[in-house]
């Protein structure tokens, strides 16, 4: 068989092989000598004798490994043939480096703390990641219960997702996400998050508006738009401030109003906005965060066009 | 007793052309990974570990021109492709990217099988107790299973050549 | 509670149902009587008398229940209010009809055998269908070995597949299909058949031709086109003839090549393509069929569009 110094290793460093043919293997005695192969390739004359049991044995050293993978073959030279007797897989990478940009929002539609993270330049190795984490108090001085591990399905590396059964969405966390290989382990920096302060809204509906009528009059305001705005059904019990923002089609400034709606605890409503050019299209967005606890804004909900 | 008409029919030779092709299309998909994966390309650079591990060679003499005869060679034909289904399966978790095409030629194996014992049957010539098959190799390493894949697939696809021009001898007498 | 005398009736058919409510229910005292209701609509006094053991009792028939789903609530009424007690679901509809078009196609590539059927009108009812499978031997006159029954996924009402590692490809199978629901059974008619002979080849491919250059002289022969084409890598075992169709962009009708390719035991190949219009572009297409033993034809290739 073959014995290795090891089976994985940093890429570029050296490696030592060995390997022993016992001699109840019929042909060891026509056997001129063992043979060494990388892959394909005929690798230079290992070190070897023969025991006084007849065992062969040879050693051998690749200085430098740097194939990522590949399979290093032990054969018995014959005359007139080569033989494979033994093979072993060789891998060579890096221990991962620390995964950074490691964040986490609450979607309380799914109702999943999800943590996203980028791992660090590629190991060449199978490299887990898994997402830790502990009850905590505080700012997360003293560690509590232990949250099960959360690890990424397959096809989705950078990201996993908790559900909101294993903590307590007003309770204090510690999390962090740990890269694992078989060269080393690394971990991101922890952060210490209260779940809800990380909430990202489903962003709210913008209706279409009819044009604003004159009071008393058919025709409607010169210059405004009467906007119906929504909040999504499943942030309605979250207080929140929200922005306005507006353009030309195809201009490339927005003109942003912030807040559009402030301590406003209805979840819909009208709002005229005027000041506006006549006769003209508009593109409208909307967008809400929790407020004034803290949150993450949500994206901007879907364009309304307009005209005036 | 044989039945009357000596040959076979030739819609059996063009399905079992068919079956054949198949596996070795089969055969030939995991003897190029095996060869690019792990730099077994060669059956004959594996005779020692062959000899070491004991795979068995079933015995085809029946299907030999000179000694052919149709439900012998049929019998030896089916008792034959019955072993390499066991060596097949013994090769189970040679490696995760060979494994589908591992399961898809044990498949065509056994259909090719089951096509030989009704061509048996319609001629009324099966055997009335089934053999008991040898003891099969282990192959505890996945090195030796890797290298017993390579020597089993090379020596299933001579095994199949020499069967396929029995058939089509058998089909023009 | 209430006892029906089913749950489940044709549409249309009358149910009867008893209501007892004991007498240790501390409202019975005060109680005028039992009202029964359908959905919200009150229904005719039923026939009522209270026990001596003060258990009070109605029944009630509903001669043509014409509703698909409804809900039959026994009420107690007292003075001022009506007290629901108990409720039962009352479902009617029909017993299903012999699903038809029932046909089943092997799939090389998925390795799978697809049935298809069309079931018959709508039963009202939860009704399910199981594709139902013997191995088998000649004309299917016997049965022999049972197939696990497929059941068809959710949102794939009328398809089921079954794996190929369930039957032999190459002996014959006798397959149907069976609705089922509350109120009967029915099957659509046997098939008999041996997967090989329902298999749907992979389209081939038509790849870019090169103009054909005439001998000798660098200009392409008038009127020729070089097809490259290319039997689908999952049928490469399988004996096959193809057919080729053209036509002008644009055009309604194709002009058919029936055989283009017939006992070329080749996978890929050229082919020159003449007595075509000078410099006019043609669309053309291919499909493939095993042959001389049967199948299904392949659909057509991708278009290919190239210009003599």
């Amino acid at each position: 068989g073959i014995s290795l110094s090891a089976s994985v290793i940093p890429l570029g460093a050296s490696i030592t092989a060995s390997c022993t043919i016992n001699p109840n293997c019929t042909l060891t005695e026509k056997a001129i000598r063992i043979v060494w192969r990388l892959d394909l390739e005929q690798l230079p004359e290992g070190w070897q004798h023969q025991r006084e049991d007849g065992t062969l044995e040879s050693n051998i050293t690749l200085p430098h490994l740097n194939l990522t993978h590949a399979v290093l073959s032990c054969c018995l030279l014959l005359p007139g043939t080569l033989q494979v007797i033994e093979q072993a897989e060789l891998q060579a990478g890096y221990p991962p480096q620390p995964p950074n940009n490691f964040s986490c929002i609450m979607n309380l539609t799914a109702q999943v703390l999800t943590c996203q993270w980028k791992s660090g330049p590629s190991t060449h190795l199978t490299t887990i990641f898994t997402v830790k984490s502990y009850k905590s108090k505080g700012n997360c001085q003293s560690l509590e219960e232990p949250i099960p591990d959360c690890i990424p399905r397959a096809g989705e590396e950078n990201q996993c997702s908790i559900p909101r059964s294993q903590f307590h969405m007003y309770q204090k966390i510690e999390i962090w996400v740990k890269a694992e290989n078989m060269l080393g382990e690394a971990e991101s920096p922890h952060l210490c998050i209260n779940p809800m302060e990380v909430v990202k809204l489903e962003p709210p509906i913008l209706q279409a508006a009819k044009a604003m009528l004159d009071p008393g009059s058919s025709l409607p305001q010169p210059g405004c738009l009467q906007l119906q705005w929504k909040k999504a059904r499943q942030n309605k019990h979250l207080e929140q401030t929200c922005d306005l923002r507006y353009q030309h089609p195809g201009e490339l400034n927005w003109v942003l109003m912030s807040p559009f709606l402030s301590f406003s605890p209805q979840n819909e409503g009208e709002h005229s906005l005027c000041g506006l050019h006549f006769g003209t299209r508009y593109v409208l967005q909307m967008r809400c965060i929790r407020w004034p606890m803290s949150g993450h804004w949500s994206d901007w909900s879907p364009s309304l066009e307009l005209t005036t | 007793p044989l039945s009357s008409h000596n040959s076979l029919p030739q819609s059996f030779l063009l399905q079992s052309q068919e079956q054949v092709r198949k596996i070795q299309m089969d055969m030939e998909e995991l003897q190029q990974r095996l060869c690019a994966d792990y730099s077994l390309c060669h059956p004959e650079e594996l005779i020692l570990v062959g000899q070491y591990l004991g795979i068995p060679r079933p015995p085809l003499k029946n299907c030999y021109s000179q000694d052919l005869r149709l439900a012998a060679c049929l019998n030896q034909l089916h008792d034959g492709l019955q072993l390499y289904q066991e060596l097949l399966k013994a090769l189970q978790g040679i490696s995760p990217e060979l494994a589908p095409t591992l399961d898809t030629l044990q498949l065509d194996v056994a259909d090719f099988t089951a096509t030989i014992w009704l061509q048996m049957e319609d001629l009324q010539v099966t055997p009335k107790i089934m053999p008991i098959l040898g003891t099969l190799p282990s192959f505890s390493s996945s090195f030796w299973r890797r290298a017993g894949g390579i020597l089993i697939f090379d020596r299933l696809q001579a095994f199949l050549e020499t069967a396929y021009r029995a058939l089509r001898h058998l089909s023009q007498v």
